[in-house]
């Protein structure tokens, strides 16, 4: 499951993660967070617990650490996953110089304006509809992110979405994992080219 | 040439609401501020919004807003009013802030016969904390606090405040309406100006009770938010004109 | 104007009206009845009055709320558990930098307690009580006539700081009649102004009254913003009582009745000749600190006595450091201590630490 | 029968779908793209200069809509 | 058992459950909604298990003291402007010896404030907030795992000192998920029987559970037995943690959230080869007074760093007295300091006193 | 030989009432605890005590009892209640506590359906703190803070509890009575035993108004006292059963 | 008609008279000496064993009496 | 208006007054506080405001003094004026060694068990009767501690009822003063027989 294009696992890495309120955002934070704990690394999961007002985005940060963490909050993370424009608007800046920003291209249609970090672009709606629903799109986008940043093995990524979707069934199990692959695959193709 | 025959009121700042597609708050905003600019009163008016969904309704309308805690908005507003009777105060209030923590203040402000106009909004949940039961979520309905269907031997039943208004000797006018069809919404939009008519005439309290749509916590389409109201909701809490003693000469 | 010998809860009701105040709303609660009863009959005869018997100490202070935003000068008052109930609404007085006069007549506690005074409530006055780190300033009268200087300063402290003040007392100088003589009533009309009152929008744009802050930015802001004001309050409104500490080699610091008391105790032990005299805060917030601190050039050895379990006696501590011994004297529940007994205290320990001669 | 037409403000509508419920026409239709907010917003089927549109100008629509989205015109 | 992720808010229901807590009431509040939801639905499988929303926090808190004068481990949480509605209630509990245990998720204030995470609410839950001049137990986590722990802690102290215990989060604590695993549950039915409870006069004389005294004697005498109950605990059950406190010249002290970050900070500093550790008080109520003070017999300079303007400061200004210089580092209102943040600020104040080399 | 027929219940203790020549309390207490004696529950009972004229009444009941905060005896009630279903649980309360600061508590146990009983007694001012306007204070009446008589404009209207209880929809047994003869007295203490029967079969929530003399602070006599309720105070405060649906199989 | 008699516990009693209005016969009346709280306790007019006593021990006055200081005998 | 018997006015004095709700005790104290007052003293005037519980006794504390008074509190009073027993026996101990009690010997059954005591017994009641009305008691009562004690004078005690019950008209002013004179008449007459 590991490929030439998986970085080592770095010491702490902060994650932010947003979008709309429908794109499954807290669920790809809870799932990297999941993982990290299976692989008995130190986590922890902050939802932006919000402005005790509706509307607006969603987004939490994950931190995944060899070490006990201190801050849960992530003023400069490591990676950005932005699923929609105003994520992009908002999150952009802060992200650690030579950090990564994971973009939604489907629904970013701006380029990030900073140059010291880099972006990955990916196609999560088009290629989780191409898999049959584009609710899979957060799926696709987290095979994307681990395979690119190596937080933690694909492999726990897929065991930790088997258990939380557990009472889904077999079926759905099936659709999540090959989404998850798609994305990494995604990546790698990216890489390699 | 064609004529624009149906805009913003006056009485609404240029902000557009934070509120939930479908809400039913926006709609009551847009209603309270017609009739503040059709009776002529926005620069004497002063609002009390609550905490709740609706806690940043000072964004909206443009008059003079003075905010309350949970619950109190007619005590701070019987401040206002008592403190300078010369000004229109409403509050806009929650089931949960008007029936629930404000449940004393809601009924002695009444029954006092405040001279304030109060705009209550029932949506069956507390919206702006993530959708927890309210006193007057139905029996049966699930919440994040009622998962398993609100059940009267541990939740309680239904709480009818508007009913107990009608009992306070203080309140002049209580009815019931709702914003789930236009019909329904000039109703609405009626009571509301009557309501404030009330106080413009000095003659006591008078509240409308709204019920209103919660699409995001009672997990429905919008439209199928206003068939709920429609079909079920009038069944606990009919529609209608509750108290209006405006023509006894009170 | 001619002495009068009047109840202390009659003479800040009294002292309220002169000073302006024109909005009173409260609950009953013993040993205070006598203000809402007083201020009832009081501004019935005030066109521009309103008073309020509330459903509860809650409603009371969200009218009282309500009403200052207006401008109006408004009260409330209570006792101890009547105050738990209005810390909500004080906290948010405070967010709102409204203007706002809490009279808090203290009884015996926790609980229920007992009607009997006590100053069991000098850290709830002190440290905000309620959430959220506000101050409120707080003041301590201990007799008639300070009922009277201080319940109109009061207001003048409240409106020119925006912010919620204490009057801080208890049943003895709630319920004491001693004669008292007061200024002219103030005219509310020839107040300042307020430029930030709720009063309808027209000719100007619309103004909002609110302690909401979603944005943390924005609260860290307001919060510093706050911080300032405290601040200043600090630096300039400390205010204190010496009384007889010209020479003292041994100083007593207690507020409000205690302070009566230990004056009489005081009186007694300057008789049998020990050097010994009173430091009286008067603002409890903010503290006296630096003039306590000073104090300690020439006084090494501070008692403090309160009734309460020792509250201002932390004040005390961070105040003077370890630049003097603090010892404690207390009693709880309402049992008034006498000036003898003090004095006792006092002799003892300057027998102990050899101040006695 | 008076003819009219609307317009919506596709940064204000948020696709609640209520005027589509409103509308007594059936003159409008939830759109397939996103708006910058992420909705789906109503898009009026009718154009405002035909003929044959059946738009009365009734206001229904904008009377139910929350977000004061639908500017409704007569003539 | 395994470990779970888990939300801070339901860690804290989960442990209660598992402490024998068999009562909750509560209204929601932001951010501490998903406690009374846990509860809600976790209490719906137990027979002997009530679950209430109250009507307000007022009628919860007073609906726990109820509960818990039958014997039942109770428990109710909110979050700041609903801790300040309970505060007469606390009282009464504390007044009445009952147990029960309050948990407050505090956010930003005064007022309705924000509902970022904050340490706002020091003075009100170390000082009593309420009226009366009680104390309750303060226990302030800085960790999921830690939330199991002193959760359950809470219900013991609790029960064995009959007082209402405080367990002091923030938004942080309660919204955070991590790893938590938890100890086997605790069968209520064989806790220790309490034999002061209501139950029924069957074959015994009458119980009472009041906190009047009318009789100031009385009322004192009651005052002095809880002050030697709360000298008890404070001999008894002070807590901290050091962190990297040996050999270090220079201490951070710092409780729950801003505790976690200013351990970052510390390991920070400690990398760049600077001698400072963390002085972490578990208890807020009893303060960790004298541990704190035997920490300046190598170390000179404290630095306290709260997430407000300085609260937790007075209970280490009146700990270390002059025997250190205390420096002081807050962020009121949700704004959260970064590791970095605070490491810059121990850098800065190291320099200045030449405490680096 | 002469025969003992009248003497002091079981369930009241050797103690002297500490209240007033001829106050309502003693009288309620009295009946209370024969209706305590005659059900047989003296030993499962546990009585909530008011902040009020009452506040002593532990030193009557012989049953255990728990104090509560002024207005909060309906939360604590419920607290004990729901802890311990098979107690029997009554409050004790006076106008000011039940229906001023209490309201909300009132009002939210009574439409929980809690199964309690309490004793509401109204004596139409606030006796313990020497004489205040209560919500239930007539118009007209002088107190302490009426001293020219309620005013509605200024000091708002009675307030009719038990009319806004009857709508509530967990209550399920609410009547009015007075002790001001021997046949009201009776009647009350029939009304008592059946607001404890409902809490003893789990039908729900039970309430008994008593319209109470206060002398002292109405400054008449007590046989004055008396009269005063039987031609004025039912005026307001019609007597009577006010919803009873035990026989409804609720 | 039945015959009865009451005795008044005369500390019990705080002079309030109700007993006196309640009595159908007449049969009670306020002394004028003090008791040691200050009232004057109500007097009940006839001797226990007198055959010409109204009393009928209908118990109507200790119903009443807020002090529970009467008691009443049949016989 | 001075008599023989008259002490000087000593430098402070506390009282105690204590009977019956209805013996017209508060008003005493505040008769004696006034006229203090109205003789340039340093006065208090604190009433024992009860147990918020109805029923038994009033009382109030008078202190008289040529300086500020620092406790109104009087543990150990210099006077006790006692119009029924349970006032005796709750008060007696208190009073000062060579204290002074005024008894009203009307109502008052006991005798005072202390021997270090100055014990005044005067039919307040039947003297006020005697006067029209026994209402008049405490007026007697007064006239007659003023005379003993000296604390202020019956002048000013008279100016003070007067203005008290200025609103009552002169027949009640001719009554009250001439109890006030019956109750220091009486007092010489004790002393001096
Ligand atoms: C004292 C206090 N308790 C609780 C809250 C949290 N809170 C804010 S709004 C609200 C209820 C919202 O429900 P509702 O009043 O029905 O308004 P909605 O959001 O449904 O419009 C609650 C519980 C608060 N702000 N203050
Ligand atoms: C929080 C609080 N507020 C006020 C009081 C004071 N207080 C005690 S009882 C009472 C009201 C008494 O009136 P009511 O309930 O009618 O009883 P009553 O004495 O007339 O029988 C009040 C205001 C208190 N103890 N606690
Ligand atoms: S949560 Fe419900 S009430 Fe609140 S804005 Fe959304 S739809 Fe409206
Ligand atoms: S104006 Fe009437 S007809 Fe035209 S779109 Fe709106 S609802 Fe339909
Ligand atoms: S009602 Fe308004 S917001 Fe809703 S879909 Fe139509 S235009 Fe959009
Ligand atoms: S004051 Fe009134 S209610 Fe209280 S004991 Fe006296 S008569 Fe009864
Ligand atoms: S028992 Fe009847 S007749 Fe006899 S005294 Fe009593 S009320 Fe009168
Ligand atoms: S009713 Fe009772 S207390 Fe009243 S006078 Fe008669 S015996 Fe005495
Ligand atoms: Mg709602
Ligand atoms: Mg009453």
């Amino acid at each position: 499951m590991t490929s030439k294009t998986q970085k080592t696992t770095i010491a702490k890495a902060k994650t932010i993660f947003s979008g709309f309120g429908g794109q499954g955002v807290l669920m790809m934070g809870y799932v990297l967070a999941t993982s990290g704990m299976n692989e008995n690394k130190h986590v922890t999961y902050l939802p932006s617990y919000g402005a005790e007002v509706r509307g607006g985005t969603a987004n939490c940060t994950v931190t995944v650490s060899d070490e006990p963490i201190a801050s849960p909050v992530a003023s400069f993370p490591d990676s950005a996953v932005l699923m929609n424009t105003p994520s992009l608007i908002r999150f952009e800046g802060g992200v650690k110089s030579g950090g990564t920003v994971f973009l939604n291209s489907d629904l970013v249609d701006v380029r990030p304006k900073r140059r010291d970090i880099e972006v990955v672009s990916i196609p999560v709606n088009s290629i989780a509809g191409r898999l049959g629903s584009t609710r899979g799109a957060n799926m696709v986008m987290i095979g994307a992110l681990v395979q690119q940043t190596g937080l933690v093995s694909l492999k726990s990524v897929i065991q930790s979405v088997k258990s939380i979707f557990q009472k889904k069934g077999s079926k759905v199990h099936k659709m999540n994992t090959l989404a998850i692959k798609e994305g990494a695959a995604f990546v790698d193709a990216l890489s390699g080219s | 040439m064609a004529k624009q025959i149906f805009k913003r009121p006056e009485a609404l700042k240029d902000a557009i609401f934070h509120y939930c597609p479908g809400c039913g708050h926006s709609i009551i905003h847009r209603l309270t501020a017609e009739v503040i600019d059709e009776l002529g009163i926005r620069e004497r008016t002063v609002g009390v919004p609550p905490a709740g969904c609706a806690v940043l309704a000072y964004n909206y309308f443009d008059v003079d807003m003075g905010e309350a805690p949970h619950g109190r908005a007619l005590a701070v507003a019987t401040g206002i009013k008592r403190a300078r009777p010369d000004l229109i105060v409403f509050t806009y209030q929650g089931d949960g802030d008007i029936a629930a923590i404000g449940t004393a203040e809601t009924i002695h402000a009444a029954n006092r016969g405040e001279r304030l106009t109060a705009i209550f909004v029932n949506n069956g949940v507390y919206g702006m904390t993530g959708g927890q039961m309210a006193p007057t979520t139905l029996i049966g309905q699930t919440t994040t606090t009622t998962q398993r269907g609100r059940a009267p031997l541990r939740d309680g039943y239904p709480l009818d405040l508007s009913q107990m208004l009608g009992v306070a000797a203080g309140s002049v006018y209580v009815a019931r309406t709702s914003v789930t069809s236009p019909k329904s919404i000039l109703k609405t939009k009626k009571a509301i100006k009557k309501a404030f008519q009330v106080q413009m005439n000095d003659l006591g309290f008078a509240l409308v009770e709204i019920l209103s749509q919660c699409p995001t916590n009672w997990k429905l389409s919008s439209v199928d938010s206003c068939k709920r109201i429609e079909e079920e909701v009038v069944k606990s809490y009919p529609l209608g004109v509750i108290k209006d003693t405006t023509g006894k000469g009170h | 104007m001619a002495k009068q010998l009047m109840r202390g809860s009659h003479v800040i009701g009294e002292a309220a009206t002169r000073a302006g105040c024109r909005f009173y709303a409260g609950y009953p609660i013993t040993p205070q009845n006598e203000i809402p009863e007083y201020m009832s009959e009081r501004f019935a005869d005030l066109e521009d009055a309103t008073f309020i018997q509330a459903e509860s100490e809650l409603a009371a202070i969200n009218m009282v709320m309500g009403a200052s935003m207006t401008g109006v000068r408004a009260m409330t008052s209570s006792s101890s558990p009547g105050i738990s109930l209005k810390l909500e609404g004080i906290s948010y007085i405070a967010g709102m930098e409204l203007p706002a006069v809490i009279v808090n007549i203290m009884r015996g506690g926790p609980g229920l307690g007992n009607i009997a005074p006590s100053q069991q409530d000098y850290f709830q006055a002190t440290r905000g009580g309620g959430h959220g780190g506000y101050r409120t300033i707080v003041l301590a009268p201990h007799s008639g006539q300070e009922l009277v200087t201080l319940t109109m300063k009061a207001f003048d402290l409240a409106d020119s700081y925006r912010t919620p003040v204490i009057l801080l007392g208890d049943g003895l100088m709630g319920q004491m009649m001693e004669p008292v003589s007061f200024p002219d009533p103030i005219d509310p009309s020839k107040l300042p102004k307020k430029d930030w009152v709720l009063n309808g929008t027209k000719g100007r744009d619309t103004r909002l009254i609110a302690s909401l802050h979603l944005d943390p930015v924005e609260m860290e802001q307001f919060n510093w913003k706050l911080a300032r004001k405290y601040a200043a309050i600090s630096e300039r409104e400390a205010q204190h009582e010496s009384y007889l500490l010209d020479g003292a080699r041994f100083a007593v610091v207690a507020f409000g009745t205690a302070a009566r008391i230990a004056k009489g105790a005081v009186n007694r032990a300057r008789e049998a000749g020990l050097e010994v005299g009173l430091f009286r805060p008067v603002t409890l917030w903010p503290f006296p600190e630096k003039e306590l601190r000073a104090l300690t050039r020439t006084v090494k050895h501070i008692l403090v006595f309160e009734m309460n379990l020792g509250q201002m006696l932390e004040d005390v501590k961070i105040s003077v450091g370890e630049q003097a011994s603090v010892h404690f004297h207390g009693r709880p529940g309402g049992v008034i201590s006498t000036p003898h007994e003090v004095e006792n205290v006092i002799k003892k320990l300057m027998y102990k630490y050899e101040l006695d001669k | 029968m008076k003819k009219g037409f609307i317009r919506i403000d596709k940064e204000l509508c948020k696709g609640c779908g209520l005027c589509i419920a409103a509308c007594p026409k059936g003159q409008i239709k939830i759109g397939n793209k996103l708006n910058i907010k992420g909705y789906h917003p109503a898009e009026y089927t009718e154009k405002e200069k035909s003929k044959k549109r059946k738009c009365t100008g009734c206001a229904l629509c904008a009377i139910t809509c929350p977000d004061i989205a639908i500017e409704v015109f007569h003539g």
